[in-house]
């Protein structure tokens, strides 16, 4: 909670510029923008973004510990398959056998992906980018093989709860990604694995001699990236009533934009959760305000750069 | 299967005209009547394709016709995004959507929405496993088929002989033309052998780089099949840098595959979609449905070959 | 007395002409800090001029303001007359050469290209290798210091470092040579190469600024002296009318009655650490020694003696080929340094910045680092405690912050220094290895550290030091192992220790090891 | 050459693992994949990594540098779309006609983009990452807006030089490969600029205090970026015969590969255009081989991640 006041004192004080960017750009949207203010799309920009949240808290963890997941997206899309196919068997899967069956394979799957990588990386010393760059085509390709590239479909009804139902109003994947967030956020400020992410991130020499098992924070990051990307395949999966091996290509770039845009340093041991968090609003408003202003499809790809790199420069002109 | 072609968008096109005329007749009425300046959201598969532009571009003459709005977006591919669009255009009231779904599974859930909402939706190309008011598309295999017919009828007329095929493993329906046309040579012709299917994932230069290992690993390959015309330019400029044999058939019936055909060179065929047959024939049963009456729950507009006989 | 020296300083201005360098009433802030307040000094060609103060008096600051790298709130700079240089590379172009207090060497680079960055000889448009590294062997032998030119930099102890930088220096014929402590881990051996070398410049009329915190040095080297206490300067003085205990009376502004602090040696030998036949390829080899409960054993050595990688493999930081080392007659073997701390050892590393401190984060982060699991709840940071502690520790070693909560970058060295000591004191170590602990520390702090080392060591603690600066290793130590080219060559014990026994053993060769 | 022998001696005392796993590779290669060891093989593997190569070369400028280019791929599509509406103009353009219109384009092209994000990295203190990745969607959606997503096509024969022909037996694109490497390694280990890309890339406050001048070596190395990413562009646009949108999407990806397999630190200041060409021929034999096996696509992505893994394992264990 430290933290949260501490942000928002510093917006006041005009130093998180980044946040004051996510307010500014918010009420010209409310203005500007026909129909951006209305509950329904205040929702919508919600749902659109709680795949991408789930990922980005995971890539929050292991930028922080001055390394990158590049596997996301493959690791998503081989757990959607995974998942798909395994809930395929049970026609008349009930709502939580189907929650049940989401959360196993997401940990098991994650697991394993997590592990592979986080093992390359801090047993065998792999460079992050290059460890994960080969499980993003690990995971991918079997997919495919799994798949042969065809749709998992045909899946109980059940399995669309977390993806397309709504509790009283609000849908259970916005719950899921304010639940993961938060939890995110605990796991990063208040415990000591948290502070040893950070210390690694920031100094992997210092860590490893003040007694801080470098090795094990490392290795952890990623299985936490993992289970969490596996996560989002599996909300991905539900919302879209099937799991395909072509499902999140190239969501790691979407993830680490919304890190990188809250103001976390690549190479470690500076930002967190808030700044991701802010990092995803803009992108979702921006989003959805170019789709909701009809700007066409080519256009949009260059509004997008050219506000990212604005918010950026202000941010870190201030600085 | 060429003639079949022809019929099918003979009659979409007499179809429009009439419709134009009725318009005509009742511009007066409409005027009145709420509505008649429609907002048709369209999300398509991916907007850097040129079949999809091809689309996009007779939707949009088409929708100048009648005056209505097109408010057109690009899913690039992903099924995530896609379903996003739709909640926009949901929160826009738009009076119809039209759906070019990125994958045949998972377009189920958009529809269910957008019917919550009230607003019909349609979809094009590739077919839903949910229930769309109507579905306009090519019949992929079928594609695959004529392909096929072409090698058979006009270029290894022996029946014999080596095939290749430049495939998109990603991409469904891709991958029903590589099948239609295995299929059918398996069927008809079993002489004539397929000798290596590569993927070329959606890069020229990747196909560029296949059909030279291919070339490489093959004696003597007669026909490459490719699924779409991006594959059949890299294949050519491999073909022609090897100075080899090998006749193309493309895939999409894009402006720069007629031109190479129409050159004369290894580029012999190409199965045309109609891309504008499809984008044209939605719209109309957009019209049709939103003015109340009924259209079938399928319009299949089939694909024909080009070759330089009728290159234009 | 400030008078007096005004005056003097005023008589000697009007003696010499041509300064070189002028400050004129510099100011100097950062955001809540005042860290110069109007500071005027001359420095002029041919003269060896220091300045003294303690951490964070504002010395580095003012050489920052002479090398471009800070430009000055209010006041001015003149060099030659003209006005002062806006950028680094200006400065440097006008004849101002600096050895930055904090290492500043390029790590993946080798020698020679970093004793030539930025003014690198060419042959047609290309580099000259050939001819920069047969310079910069000339440079190095010069100087007394065996390194070859092509070692990449990351290969070579702090010490090396060190001389590198020195090379790179005095090597640019400037007109102004700025040393911001260069001697802080140098050992006396390489000291004198250095003198050799000012001795030189002085001769070529070249300028120097020196800054050190250890006042034999100022004596033996310094022409002029000026002395600073928070961001205010007390006088500048002609270096021959001062003693040691003038000196640090200036800067402190009180008498230090008593300097360093040695505890009894204990009187019954209880056995804490024992050191067995240890060996690694390259570093070390064959050390064995033991330690025991309440004592305080000095390492000393040459650079390169291989002390800081001996210390780094006791503590699990490194691995090593053969031997053993037993904490309480038990084997560390294969351990690793979480689980070494846990058994009650703490290690003080040479390089704080770059092994010590995470410098990004806060005061109050450092300080609790090594202790946090511990005190924490179920997995929990415990909040309250953390800022306690930090809090009590910013007290009791006097630590100049604004708050427990300042990012330590912002600290000056000493101080920083004193958050890595408070690191370990918090953390419960029955064990210190503490590794150049009073580097850039200076006087009144320093003796700060020997009293908490005698505190520590009269609890029952043990400390390995581990010093360049042999008055520390003599005036602290209960006994002394010396190390030379990574062999034990000797033990003294208080009563034999002497600076010239210490370096006898530091210099002779391995065929006269010698074990107690 | 100096460092060429060292790398020869190394590999020969068994220190550069990459090379010596790269001259096993090729053995292996030799021995069980049919057709392999044909001269046409071995000069269908370098007109293959050509491209990567041009590519690969300015990215390990970037890296060096602690940067890195995500916008490549993007610039050498709209390089290769302006050039080829450039050439449509001029339908009997002789052959040296063409090479100026693509060396001209490559220059003005990649300069502009290159400085922007060298302007925004160097000057603004935008993260190399972001600023990049803007750039990337900007040049996209332009080369989109642009052509309206269609191919240009219907270019001279001419221009088709570059891309297609032969100077006696060797492949012109091949040719420029081999200067363009040789003149990015002459001038990262001969120049002082190549060094000083080394030192910000090691330490950006160190080389700052030594008088470097940290923000124009920044800026430059993206715009030799911009500039060889062009190029590559206009070479793919000449070796098919077409500029398009959509070409060379990913190809980013491929040439951080390359650089990072070699052994290039993604952190800077370590590797240079040796490993990278190491990397480049990793990378080249084993797409050809798995595609000359005749292995299934699915199967080759799953095969290009565990190789590459492999390698990178190797190498570190060897450390
Ligand atoms: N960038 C900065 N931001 C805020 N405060 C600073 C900064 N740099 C230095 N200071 C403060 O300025 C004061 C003077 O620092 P300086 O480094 O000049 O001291 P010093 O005399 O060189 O000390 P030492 O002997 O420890 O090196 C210190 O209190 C330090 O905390
Ligand atoms: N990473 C390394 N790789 C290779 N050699 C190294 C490495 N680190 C240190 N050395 C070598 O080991 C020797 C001993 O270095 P060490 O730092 O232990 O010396 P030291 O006695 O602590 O000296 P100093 O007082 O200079 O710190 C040095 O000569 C150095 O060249
Ligand atoms: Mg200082
Ligand atoms: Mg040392």
């Amino acid at each position: 909670m430290n933290k949260k006041n501490g942000g928002i004192s510093k917006v006041l004080k005009g130093e998180n510029t980044m946040l004051l960017f996510a307010v500014a750009l918010f009420a010209v949207c409310l203005l500007f923008v026909p129909r951006f203010a209305t509950g329904g799309n205040i929702k919508n920009i919600l749902i659109q973004i709680s795949i991408n949240a789930l990922i980005a808290c995971g890539m929050t963890f292991t930028i922080l510990s001055d390394g990158i997941d590049l596997s996301v997206g493959s690791v998503a899309a081989i757990a959607g398959v995974a998942g798909a196919s395994l809930i395929k068997t049970m026609p008349n899967a009930s709502v939580p056998m189907s929650i049940l069956i989401i959360l196993l394979t997401s940990l098991v799957i994650g697991t394993v992906c997590g592990a592979l990588n986080g093992f390359c990386i801090a047993k065998l010393n792999v460079p992050p980018f290059i460890a994960t760059m080969a499980m993003m085509n690990v995971a991918r390709g079997l997919a495919y093989v799994f798949t042969d590239a065809k749709p998992v479909f045909g899946l109980p009804e059940s399995f669309g709860f977390i993806g397309l139902r709504e509790l009283g109003i609000i849908p259970v994947s916005v719950i899921l990604m304010v639940f993961i967030i938060f939890l995110s956020y605990i796991i990063l400020t208040k415990t000591c694995y948290g502070r040893y992410i950070y210390a690694v991130g920031s100094n992997k020499e210092v860590a490893k001699l003040t007694g801080i098992n470098v090795d094990q924070v490392r290795f952890s990051v990623y299985v936490i990236s993992g289970i969490l990307s596996a996560l989002a395949g599996l909300v991905l999966a539900s919302k879209l009533q099937n799991g395909q091996a072509t499902a999140a290509v190239g969501y790691e770039l979407n993830a680490i934009a919304a890190v990188a845009m809250g103001g976390t340093s690549m190479s470690g041991g500076r930002g967190g959760i808030p700044q991701t968090v802010i990092g995803l609003i803009v992108i979702g408003i921006i989003n959805n305000a170019l789709s909701l202003l009809g700007v066409s499809a080519y256009w949009q790809t260059v509004a997008m750069g050219v506000i990212i790199l604005i918010a950026v420069v202000i941010d870190q002109a201030r600085k | 299967g060429g003639s079949a072609a022809k019929s099918t968008s003979a009659a979409a096109s007499e179809q429009t005209e009439k419709q134009t005329e009725k318009a005509g007749e009742t511009e007066a009425k409409k005027e009145e009547t709420k509505g008649e300046a429609k907002t048709i959201g369209v999300s398509l598969l991916n907007s850097t394709h040129v079949f999809y532009n091809s689309i996009q571009t007779a939707m949009e003459e088409q929708a100048k016709e009648y005056g209505w709005t097109l408010d057109v977006q690009d899913a690039a591919g992903d099924a995530n995004k896609q379903l996003g669009q739709v909640q926009d255009f949901i929160t826009k009231k738009v009076d119809a959507i039209v759906i070019a779904p990125t994958n045949s599974a998972g377009s189920k859930s958009m529809i269910e929405l957008a019917e919550k909402a009230g607003i019909p939706v349609f979809t094009m190309d590739i077919a839903s496993d949910g229930k769309p008011v109507t579905h306009v598309a090519t019949d992929n295999k079928k594609g695959g088929q004529l392909a096929a017919e072409y090698v058979v009828n006009n270029i290894l007329t022996e029946k014999k002989g080596n095939v290749a095929v430049i495939t998109y493993s990603e991409i469904e329906s891709c991958v029903d033309r590589e099948t239609g046309f295995t299929d059918y040579l398996k069927e008809n012709a079993p002489d004539i052998k397929v000798v290596d299917v590569q993927n070329y994932s959606g890069d020229q230069q990747k196909a560029a780089d296949v059909m030279q290992n291919m070339l490489l690993k093959n004696d003597n390959i007669d026909v490459v099949f490719c699924v779409g015309d991006p594959a059949a330019i890299g294949a050519l400029s491999s073909i022609t840098a090897a100075n080899a044999a090998t006749k193309i058939i493309g895939y999409d019936g894009n402006p720069e595959g007629v031109a190479e055909i129409k050159k004369g060179g290894n580029w012999v065929a190409d199965v045309a979609q109609d891309p504008a047959g499809i984008g044209k024939t939605t719209l109309e049963a957009i019209k049709k449905h939103l003015e109340g009456e009924k259209v079938d729950s399928e319009i299949l507009i089939a694909p024909y070959i080009i070759d330089a006989k009728n290159a234009k | 007395m400030d008078a007096f020296f005004y005056n003097m300083e005023h008589i000697m201005m009007e003696e010499r002409k041509e300064t070189l360098v002028e400050l004129k009433h510099i100011h100097k802030e950062f955001p809540g800090v005042k860290v110069l307040e109007d500071i005027s000094v001359a420095f002029y060609p041919g003269e060896v001029h220091v300045l003294l103060g303690e951490n964070g008096a504002g010395k580095s600051t003012i050489i920052k303001i002479i090398s471009g790298i800070y430009q000055p709130d209010k006041g001015e700079v003149l060099i030659e007359g003209q006005s002062g240089a806006k950028n680094i590379r200006e400065a440097q172009q006008r004849g101002i050469s600096v050895i930055h207090q904090e290492l500043s060497v390029i790590e993946d680079l080798k020698v020679y290209e970093n004793v030539f960055l930025g003014r690198e000889e060419k042959k047609s448009g290309f580099l000259n290798k050939e001819k920069m590294i047969a310079e910069c062997k000339r440079i190095l032998d010069e100087m007394d210091v065996a390194i070859d030119p092509r070692s990449p930099v990351y290969k070579l102890s702090n010490g090396e470092k060190q001389m590198v930088e020195i090379a790179r220096a005095v090597s640019q014929n400037s007109k102004l040579v700025i040393m911001d402590e260069p001697t802080s881990s140098l050992s006396d051996h390489e000291v004198q190469s250095l003198f050799r070398v000012i001795r030189q410049l002085k001769k070529d009329n070249v300028a120097v600024i020196y800054i050190s915190h250890r006042l034999k040095e100022i004596l033996e080297m310094g022409d002029m002296l000026t002395v600073l206490r928070d961001g205010m300067k007390i006088a500048t003085v002609p270096v021959s009318t001062v003693t040691e205990q003038k000196m640090v009376e200036m800067m402190v502004g009180r008498e230090i009655s008593q300097f360093y602090y040695k505890a009894k040696a204990p009187e019954n030998k209880e056995l804490v650490l024992e050191v067995k036949n240890l060996c690694s390829k390259n570093h070390f080899k064959n050390v064995s020694f033991q330690l025991y409960k309440g004592e305080v054993l000095g390492v000393a050595g040459l650079i390169g003696a291989g002390r800081t990688e001996l210390m780094r493999a006791i503590f699990g930081a490194d691995s090593y080929d053969s031997g053993e080392v037993f904490l309480y007659g038990e084997s560390l073997k294969g351990l690793q340094p979480k689980e070494i701390i846990k058994k009650g050892m703490g290690l003080i590393p040479e390089d704080r910045r770059g092994q010590g401190l995470l410098l990004e984060k806060t005061v109050r982060e450092n300080t609790s680092l090594a202790s946090l699991k511990e005190n924490s709840h179920s997995g929990f940071i415990d909040f309250s405690w953390e800022k306690r502690e930090a809090i009590s520790y910013i007290d009791k070693l006097r630590i100049k912050t604004p708050s427990d909560s300042a990012i330590i970058k912002n600290l000056s060295g000493g101080n920083q220094q004193k958050v890595v000591i408070a690191k370990w004191l918090l953390a419960k170590s029955k064990i210190l290895i503490m590794d150049e602990p009073t580097r850039g520390i200076d006087v009144n702090a320093k003796a700060e550290i020997y009293e908490l080392m005698k505190n520590f060591v009269e609890e029952g603690g043990s400390i390995i030091l581990v010093s360049s600066e042999l008055p520390e290793v003599l005036g602290c130590s209960n006994r002394i192992m010396v190390m030379r080219e990574g062999y034990v060559t000797g033990f003294l014990d208080s009563a034999e220790a002497t600076e010239e026994n210490v370096m006898l053993f530091a210099s002779k060769g391995n065929e006269e090891v010698v074990y107690e």
